[in-house]
């Protein structure tokens, strides 16, 4: 394909703004039109502009539309570019795979409504070059979520829709704080002067802390991880799939805009990130492989991968001359994961859909399992080379140590997908028909990306690094951790000691904020109500007409009539008072008292100066 | 100067003149001489202002004996307003009254008679107090002014008698007698005044008093007398059953004007004649009685159950306002200010004052009775007197669009100028209690009625335009600066600072 | 000598009658007693102008007092004549001789 | 005395004699009043668009007669004028145009129409002011004819709210004019002066201003609602939905932020009240209000209950804007001056159209209510999401200027204050929108569609969706000049000349 | 009636500190008043001097008249005015006739009978001196006026009735009579371009004398009507003390 092509494709800013436009302008249709065979066109339609953008336009290239929102401006750098690739073939397939998952569903039409605004913000963030148009399409993105995360509007769904949205809000503020603190003292939004903007800013560390914890929030950093298990097992398939697959990365992509990597060193910010990142890799196993619906089971190997992916950012935040390679790696990694999540979420919903005959089955299984290595970065597989690239990462920033742990991270990767295979592999769908279609063709398709794409973005050599993944190091960790899945599973069958390891519920921490928040709502109603009420009703007259709550009615009743009571007794006594006092005016006699004493008065003082 | 001084006798003569012959052709021809004499003084009165305005005060000499010995008679920028104000007032409640007393709803034959016997008197009385006030506004004299002030009483007292019932009655013997008390009182000081320095004009008593403790008696006494007369707080027990108990057109002309000549009066005298030691030290006394006239006026204004009762407790507050003029123009400096409100103050609220004792009238005319609680339907049915009684309570609470509002506006720039702050928190104070009473009232014109139409007795036309084209002019007054140019011809503040700009 | 201490004299009398005046108006509830009261006000006044007219130049009296008095009087006779017709006017209507609220 | 001279003066009196000849109408001709209406408010709406064009090319419009010496009602459009007159001009039409669908069959239109229109043209005037003196006229002009309103329907309920508004307003007005006079005897009469009258002055009299300055915010303070004396605001939700629509979100309320912009940026100009150190207190009495304004929303039953604790702290972000020193917060302040005046009247819109055809007045029995009305209840969304500072909104465009102009002050507490004010707006917006949206309707009553297939009548709706695109427009298109965001800033410009 | 009376009798019976506590406030007052003559002085501007050189061209001798009917002739108008007022509002009162002033003629004693026939005659003729002596010596139209309304009364309480009662506007004129000769007077002197009263040159004596004969008639009427408020009735009051 010659460049210049290319160059005048994505040269004007049309293309630009179709990438985002066109989902939101297939929204109204999707809206009005009964979703009829064409329907499986929307999305592809939908996700073509940025597809072809992702592949054409050259790094580097900007541009400004100064009358929308403050000016926005639009482009592609290295690692857009491939997140843009990934990001849009995700939606494509997610989008065909949705349009027959959900063929039977009365709410499809809305489901595809918030499926395509999600696509349009997810795209929309990833283009975004200044702030406040990444913070545009960040919300819209996380909004639309919300719609899909609730789609089938059962209790679990409401629920989680809840914890999603309130999370969310959060976020939002804290990332809103951020950003203005930063925007306070930055003359242009766009993001190089924005990273070099915070480093130059008094409060610093405060930026740093709002916007890792606002992102972290969507990239399921540890304590504000709680709604991904949640939310992933309730979403429809494909839904969770894109979530888990492109969504997550808005997080990662919004840290790699805004913290500034590769301008200062932060050893304590970088140090705390690596942390998290691990803590979060093995916390997500630890808690993953108990679980027993495989989506939950996923949602938790997410939660572990996006550890990797902080572990990175910690090193790009230390070591600041490491960033390009930083980088890469978190580049592939991003690629390597998404893909391979989604293809196994999907993969769930066609072996849900039917088990098919015994080839059929053993294809599908081999179709599952090949994601599940290339997630557990077994030899040859994308994956490989993702951990490959960061391990030399930590290798030249002096962090061997770090290696280590990373290695045995995947091994609790591996362990966790022969949870999750063991787990297909009990309750795989009963009947002996073939899966529809629809289903597995998009499936087939993201499998083969799976295996390619990564390899696409390596720039050279391709075969040595090929040959490096099959090297010693990289293969001990997945090699143990089958061996182990093995050993279980035969010694754990005899002792059947599988289905009584203790359940902990999906969600985790969630157990102990809900009900906090719960009672502080409630008490909310109740007592700080009564507090803010009670001076300004006094004020205006009348005690105590708040909020409907029950317990507090007849107290308030009694107030009130006390209260006007009072008034109307104070009105009467004035008006006896000022009556009576008329009358001894009136009556001749009186009055004439006071006349003359006001005349002397009048003397004496006169006559004094 | 010009040539003929004789505006100012016929602004005096018209109405005597009037008087006897609306008396001679008998009470059915009254309302028309009425109309016609009304005419002339309007004529009159606008030469007279037109002439005061091109060559200043205009004077004459009665009789032809210079001043000591004859009576003098004196028309400056105060005057001609005070005159105007008189006018309009007037005019607008003799077409009132032709509405009001043309009753045709009265089916009963002994209704019918005492009815026009009521009606026959009314026209020939009111001419005699139009007379009494033009010759109390333009006399020089303070003997003179005695006279006058006397025909004002009688004039008002045997128009509140009209009204015939035994409460009427009573008011009106009270009024008698606490006037007669004002008048020994006042007439006391004359007569000390006289003894002292020999003289009754006010020019020449002007130059003449100078503190000694003799005239200290005497400006007391007058001013006592005169306090009694403009019912300030303590004294004012006589005006609210005398202003309430009356036949409605009475009582507007009442609470308008007659209450507004012994005010005049005491201005007359109070920055002409008395010397300003005594007025500074008196003027604060006399300001606390204001004061607490506000207070307590609108505080028992606010108590009433019956309506005509409310606005006559209302004009007792208002009459404060005026009172707070001697304080304030204590200090020679600042007295313009307080002086051009005080005025502002007096034509507003006797327009103001007057559209609603005649809204009160109308809604009487109606349903027969003013308690407040059962005015339910009524301010439905009369919306032209509900908007008219609302405009007037415009200016008693010194809104903005209204003269009250000019005036209160001056008042309290001379208070904060001249470092009285006090008055200005009365003065604010005063405005809020005057909106509660008149809200309370304004609330039944929006209250939500099961009936749709209260069966009412038609009210004519008239009685219904008369108080909103008031309420408009006291509306009108607020914009227009004409007033101020006026009062400056004459004003007894020669050098005194107005509020240029500072730039 | 004698016309000045003559002319304090009356003076003094015409206040104490003045004053005997007010007492009576505002002591006394029945309505003619306060009538009367005032009569007697007003010729404490009359007495004191009178007292004024006494010159003390020469002998002849200065006209303008008495002028003044006898307008006084006129004024004071045609204000009685109407306060008692309205008295009698009471007391055909409701058959009181004093004012409803006057306790004495 | 060219036609130039004459028209702030004409803007003020279309709308007047609209209002009283509408008063002489009878009340069955319904048409006529209508068309008198319309055509009131349109030409209107023209006349103060061609002054927007004409004050955009320089030309300056000014009525001036002298009351009392030195005294006199001055009307100038200078550019802060045309802002504020614009808004309402534009939103009296569209109110307008809702009040007739609104009040179909009630009693007492004529009164109603009437004070309408008189309200708005003391609005006018409030905005044409150009000194002290006529701001104060208008100022109790506008208590006095919005009084009728509030107390419309007459019930005893009704008539509560109208005494407490009274009283609250009325002891505002008071003590504003105390404040005014007492400036006026320190520095004799002046006019607004674009970059602050009182720097000619000097300060001889520190104290006295400050204690003016306060007492002035204090009386305009009742009219925007700051804490102590809002009370007056959710009681008067009693009044039907166009007036407390077009009080709440552009009348009454307005007023007194444009009061309290007018008293900082055009009596005391920024650098003097900087200088006083005034401001702070200022910002810290609008952040209170902003906070407390959305708690007590938290907790409401009642929708318009709801919207008018939260137009209690949307409007204090004006107060707060304007207490922040910088051109940028400025702007801030001003342009939220119109998109919260565009978005609350939609919101406000919504709920007089779910009370008026579904009956619907309390947040529990919204349930589905969004399948039942979806136009009104998208613009509720769309409106309510600007509200809370969603981006493309018009929402987010203010507390942008806003939290930029802060950190330039390096006042970052304020920050703090936007962001908690958020968040709270997202707990009491949230909730209604989920519930609408995704909660089924339960009781199974028949869908009752009203006339045809629009859910209400066309003047209903209509006016929601437009103000609801115009939030939307507003916050899209904010970088051109033609929106408020550049009218804000010419403004901007002008106050920070020197 | 009776018994309301009789309630107001006991009332007055209670000892109360009241008149006391007045007596004391009436007693300071006039002690302020009475201190405050000592420093009397000679009066700066003494006008019974003008007065005195003035009187030649006022038309009569004694200073008094000349003082009320040419130096302060307005104020005598003003003072007439009050008069016809009062008449006025007595007559408005309509007050139904007292039956003390009305005795049916046989209670009348004979030598009451024959008095009034000696007396009213000589009364009449002691008020028509009085009139006239008023411009040399003390008198004038008022006591002429007030001796021959006592005279009237004399007639009207030994029951004869005053032929004037049927024509009724006679009435009516008569009562303004002296007031409207004033006005017009008045009108007359400033129609003629001089100030309002000023006597043309060689007129002021008789001018003041058909005043003065005027305002005794007038003044008669009035006090009688004032006095016995029976005299002068208009159709309506009868009509209505009939029913």
């Amino acid at each position: 394909m010659n460049t210049d092509f290319m160059n005048i494709v994505a040269g004007h800013d049309v293309t630009w703004l179709m990438a985002i436009a066109m989902p939101l302008i297939m929204v109204p249709i999707v809206l009005k039109v009964r979703l009829g065979s064409f329907g499986v066109l929307i999305v592809p339609i939908a996700a073509a502009p940025s597809f072809i953008l992702s592949i054409c336009a050259a790094p580097g290239l900007e541009v400004y539309i100064s009358w929308l929102l403050l000016g926005m401006r639009f482009g592609i750098d290295e690692t857009s570019g491939a997140f843009l690739l990934f990001t849009s073939i995700l939606w494509t397939v997610s989008g065909v795979y949705a349009r027959c998952y959900l063929f039977s569903d009365k709410d499809i039409n809305r489901f595809f409504a918030f499926f395509l605004v999600a696509m349009a913000g997810n795209f929309g963030l990833i283009l975004a070059q200044e702030m406040v148009s990444f913070y545009l399409f960040f919300t819209t993105m996380s909004f639309a979520a919300f719609g899909l995360i609730i789609h089938d509007a059962s209790s679990k769904a409401r629920r989680a829709g809840k914890v999603y949205i309130a999370l969310v809000v959060v976020g939002e503020v804290l990332m809103v704080a951020g950003i203005l603190l930063i925007a306070g003292n930055v003359e242009s939004f766009a993001f190089n002067d924005v990273r070099s903007g915070i480093v130059a800013s008094p409060n610093c560390n405060i930026i740093i802390g709002l916007l890792f914890a606002g992102f972290g929030v969507k990239a399921g950093v540890l304590p504000l991880h709680i709604w991904l298990p949640v939310a992933h097992p309730v979403a429809p398939t494909p839904a969770s799939a894109v979530l888990s697959g492109a969504m997550i990365k808005a997080g990662l992509i919004g840290w790699m805009r805004f913290l500034p990597l590769g301008e200062i060193a932060l050893p304590w910010w970088g140090i705390l990130c690596v942390i998290i990142g691990l803590a979060a890799a093995f916390y997500g196993v630890f808690v993953g492989l108990v679980q027993r619906n495989p989506k939950t089971v996923l949602a938790y190997s997410s939660i572990s991968q996006m550890g990797f992916m902080t572990v990175a950012i910690g090193v790009g935040l230390a070591v600041p001359d490491a960033v390009p390679l930083v980088m890469t790696a978190i580049m592939f990694y991003a690629i390597h994961h998404s893909l391979a999540k989604g293809a196994l979420f999907l993969g769930v919903g066609v072996l849900k859909d039917a088990g098919g005959t015994g080839f059929q089955r053993l294809l599908l299984f081999a179709g599952l399992l090949f994601p599940a290595l290339s997630l557990s970065c077994a030899p040859l597989t994308s994956g490989a080379l993702a951990k490959l690239t960061l391990k030399n990462l930590l290798y030249t920033t002096t962090m061997p140590w770090l290696a280590v742990f990373i290695s045995l991270a995947s091994v609790g990767t591996t362990l966790i997908m022969g949870r999750f295979l063991y787990l297909m592999w009990k309750n795989a769908g009963k009947t002996k028909s073939s899966p529809r279609f629809g289903l597995w063709l998009p499936w087939t398709l993201l499998l083969i990306c799976v295996i390619f794409v990564t390899w696409l973005y390596v720039p050279d050599k391709r075969l040595s690094l090929l040959m490096k993944t099959v090297s010693l190091n990289a293969l001990w960790p997945v090699a143990t951790g089958t061996f182990l899945v093995w050993a279980v599973l035969q010694w754990g069958n005899k002792m059947s000691v599988i289905n009584k390891i203790p359940q902990i519920p999906s969600g985790d921490l969630l157990v102990f904020f809900e009900p906090i928040v719960q009672r502080l709502r409630g008490d909310w109603k109740t007592n700080i109500g009564l507090v803010f009420s009670w001076p300004q009703n006094v004020l205006a007259g009348r005690l105590g007409s708040k909020g409907n709550n029950f317990v507090h009615k007849e107290k308030m009743e009694w107030m009130k009539r006390w209260h006007s009571a009072l008034n109307c007794f104070i009105f009467k006594q004035v008006s006896t008072f000022v009556g009576k006092v008329e009358m001894q005016f009136i009556c001749l006699s009186n009055a004439g008292m006071l006349i003359i004493i006001l005349v002397i008065i009048f003397f004496f003082l006169l006559t004094i100066p | 100067m010009d040539e003929t001084t004789v505006l100012i006798v016929w602004v005096i003569l018209l109405p005597f003149v009037g008087a006897m012959v609306a008396f001679i052709l008998g009470p059915r021809k009254a309302p028309i001489v009425t109309i016609i004499t009304s005419y002339c003084i309007i004529s009159v009165v606008a030469a007279l202002t037109w002439q005061v305005w091109k060559y200043g005060p205009q004077r004459h000499d009665v009789g032809g004996w210079v001043a000591p010995l004859g009576i003098a008679l004196y028309a400056d920028g105060l005057t001609v307003l005070m005159l105007i104000m008189s006018i309009v007032v007037g005019t607008l409640v003799s077409v009132y009254a032709l509405g009001y007393f043309t009753d045709s709803s009265i089916s009963s034959e002994t209704g019918k008679a005492n009815h026009r016997s009521k009606s026959s008197f009314f026209w020939v009385l009111w001419l005699f107090l139009w007379a009494a006030l033009n010759a109390l506004f333009l006399s020089q004299d303070i003997f003179n002014i005695y006279i006058t002030l006397e025909l004002l009483t009688l004039a008002a007292v045997a128009l509140i008698t009209l009204e015939g019932e035994s409460e009427a009655i009573t008011a009106a013997i009270r009024y008698l007698l606490t006037s007669l008390v004002g008048a020994a009182l006042f007439l006391f000081g004359v007569a000390i005044l006289y003894a002292n320095f020999g003289t009754l004009e006010l020019e020449g008593l002007g130059e003449l008093v100078q503190t000694g403790s003799l005239s200290v008696v005497a400006i007391a006494l007058i001013t006592m007398g005169l306090l009694l007369k403009t019912a300030l707080f303590p004294m004012h027990f006589w005006l609210p059953p005398a202003h309430s108990n009356a036949l409605t057109p009475v009582s507007s002309l009442l609470s308008a004007l007659v209450i507004k000549g012994s005010f005049y009066v005491l201005l007359r005298l109070w920055f002409q004649v008395f010397p300003l030691e005594v007025t500074m030290v008196a003027g604060h006394l006399i300001g606390c009685l204001a004061a607490a006239a506000i207070l307590w006026g609108s505080l028992a204004a606010m108590c009433q159950k019956r309506l005509k009762i409310l606005v006559a407790y209302s004009t007792v507050a208002q009459v404060g306002y005026l009172f707070l003029l001697f304080p304030l123009a204590a200090k020679e400096t600042h007295g313009l200010g307080a002086w051009n409100g005080a005025i502002y103050q007096t034509i507003s609220h006797a327009c103001a004052k007057a559209a609603m004792f005649m809204v009160v009238g109308n809604i009487i005319r109606a349903i027969g009775h003013d308690r407040i609680k059962d005015m339910k339907g009524v301010c439905q049915q009369l919306p032209v007197s509900m908007f008219a009684f609302a405009l007037a309570g415009l200016t008693i609470m010194g809104m903005p669009p209204s003269g009250g509002f000019a005036a209160k506006w001056m008042l309290i720039t001379t208070s904060i100028q001249s470092g009285q702050w006090w008055w200005a928190v009365i003065l604010l104070a005063g405005g809020l209690l005057a909106a509660g009473y008149i809200f309370s009232v304004l609330k039944y014109a929006f209250i939500k009625t099961e009936i749709v139409n209260v069966p009412l007795r038609p009210v004519p036309r008239c009685m219904e335009w008369a108080p909103l084209i008031l309420s408009l002019l006291a509306l009108l007054i607020g914009f227009t600066p004409m007033p101020l140019d006026l009062l400056r011809i004459g004003n007894p503040f020669p050098d005194a600072v107005t509020m240029e700009v500072v730039k | 000598m004698e016309t000045m201490s003559l002319k304090i004299f009356y003076s003094l009398t015409s206040i104490a009658l003045f004053g005997i005046g007010m007492y009576a108006l505002f002591a006394y509830a029945h309505l003619l007693r306060k009538i009367l009261a005032v009569n007697i006000m007003f010729t404490g006044i009359s007495l004191f102008l009178v007292a004024t007219a006494q010159r003390s130049s020469d002998s002849n009296l200065d006209p303008i007092p008495l002028a003044l008095v006898i307008t006084g009087i006129v004024v004071l006779v045609s204000a009685t004549a109407f306060a008692i017709m309205m008295v009698c006017k009471l007391c055909e209507k409701t058959g009181m001789t004093q004012l409803p609220d006057e306790d004495r | 005395m060219n036609l130039e001279s004459y028209f702030p003066l004409l803007v003020l009196l279309t709308s007047l004699l609209t209002g009283i000849s509408i008063f002489f109408l009878d009340e069955k001709r319904s048409a006529l009043r209508i068309l008198l209406n319309i055509s009131g408010s349109a030409a209107m709406f023209a006349f103060v668009i061609f002054m927007l064009w004409g004050v955009f090319h320089g030309h300056n419009y000014e009525t001036r007669w002298s009351l009392l010496p030195g005294i006199n009602i001055a009307l100038r459009a200078d550019s802060m004028a045309i802002l504020f007159a614009t808004l309402s001009a534009f939103l009296w039409l569209i109110t307008s145009i809702y009040a007739i669908g609104y009040l179909e069959i009630t009693p007492h239109r004529n009164r109603f129409f009437g004070f309408f229109s008189l309200s708005v043209s003391a609005t006018m005037g409030i905005a044409l002011a150009n000194n002290l003196f006529t701001f104060f006229i208008f100022y109790e002009i506008l208590t006095l004819t919005t009084y009728p309103l509030v107390v419309h329907q007459g019930t005893e309920k009704a008539l509560r709210a109208g005494r407490i508004y009274i009283m609250y307003t009325f002891c505002g007005g008071a003590v504003l004019l105390i404040g005014i006079v007492w400036l006026y005897t320190l520095t004799g009469p002046f006019d607004f002066v674009e970059g602050g009258a009182l720097r000619r002055f000097g300060e001889e009299r520190r104290v006295a201003l400050v204690v003016i300055f306060f007492l002035m915010i204090l009386g305009v303070g009742v009219k925007s609602a700051l804490v102590p004396l809002h009370g007056w605001l959710p009681t008067a939700m009693i009044a039907p939905a166009p007036v407390s629509a077009l009080l709440h979100a552009v009348a009454v309320v307005k007023a007194g932020a444009f009061g309290i912009v007018r008293i900082v940026y055009d009596v005391y100009g920024i650098r003097f009240a900087e200088e006083l150190n005034v401001l702070g207190p200022l910002a810290v009495l609008a952040s209170v209000t902003i906070i407390y304004g959305s708690c007590r929303a938290l907790y409401q039953v009642n929708l318009k209950r709801l919207l008018a604790f939260s137009t209690i702290s949307q409007v204090s972000y004006i107060a707060l804007g304007v207490a922040i020193v910088g051109p940028l917060a400025t702007t801030g302040g001003l342009v939220h001056l119109i998109h919260q005046g565009i978005m609350k009247i939609t919101l406000f819109f919504c709920a007089g159209n779910l009370s008026k055809t579904l009956h619907i007045h309390d947040i529990n029995q919204m349930n589905g209510v969004a399948w039942r009305m979806p136009l009104t209840m998208t613009a509720f969304t769309i409106t309510s999401l600007g509200m809370i500072g969603v981006p493309p909104l018009a929402g987010f465009v203010t507390k942008w200027y806003l939290g930029i102009g802060a950190v330039q002050a390096n006042q970052q507490w304020v920050i703090a204050v936007l962001a908690v004010s958020s968040l709270l707006n997202a707990i009491y917006f949230l909730p209604i929108i989920y519930v609408s949206w995704f909660k089924k309707y339960e009781e199974n009553q028949p869908e009752e569609h009203i006339s045809g297939k629009l859910e209400t009548r066309w003047t209903l709706l209509l006016p929601p969706l437009i103000t609801a695109f115009l939030s939307l427009a507003a916050g899209l298109l904010a970088a051109s000049n033609l929106s408020p965001l550049g009218w804000a800033k010419l403004i901007v410009r002008r106050e920070y000349l020197p | 009636m009776e018994k309301q009376i009789r309630v107001n009798q006991e009332k007055q019976k209670g000892f109360k500190i009241k008149p006391l506590f007045l007596a004391l406030l009436c007693l300071t007052m006039g002690v302020c008043i009475g201190l405050s003559l000592q420093t009397t002085q000679v009066q700066p501007v003494d006008l019974a001097v003008i007065v005195q050189n003035e009187l030649h061209n006022s038309g009569v001798t004694n200073p008094v008249t000349a003082v009320l009917l040419n130096f302060r002739s307005y104020d005598t108008l003003l003072e007439v005015g009050v008069l016809v007022l009062a008449a006025f509002s007595v007559i408005s009162l309509r007050t139904v006739q007292l039956p003390r002033l009305e005795p049916d003629k046989d209670h009348i004693g004979s030598v009451q009978k024959c008095l009034v026939l000696l007396l009213t005659p000589v009364m009449i003729v002691i008020g028509g001196y009085l009139l006239w002596v008023g411009s040399e010596s003390p008198g004038g139209a008022f006591q002429a006026g007030s001796v021959i309304a006592a005279a009237l009364l004399l007639l009207l309480l030994s029951g004869y009735q005053l032929p004037l009662q049927h024509p009724k506007w006679l009435l009516r004129i008569l009562l303004t009579f002296g007031f409207c000769v004033f006005l017009s007077v008045a009108m007359g002197t400033v129609l003629m371009g001089r100030s309002l009263i000023e006597y043309p040159s060689g007129w002021s004596g008789i001018l003041i004398l058909i005043i003065e004969a005027t305002l005794t008639i007038s003044i008669a009427l009035i006090l009688v009507a004032v006095v016995s408020g029976r005299v002068i009735e208009n159709t309506e009051c009868r009509r209505q003390n009939a029913e």
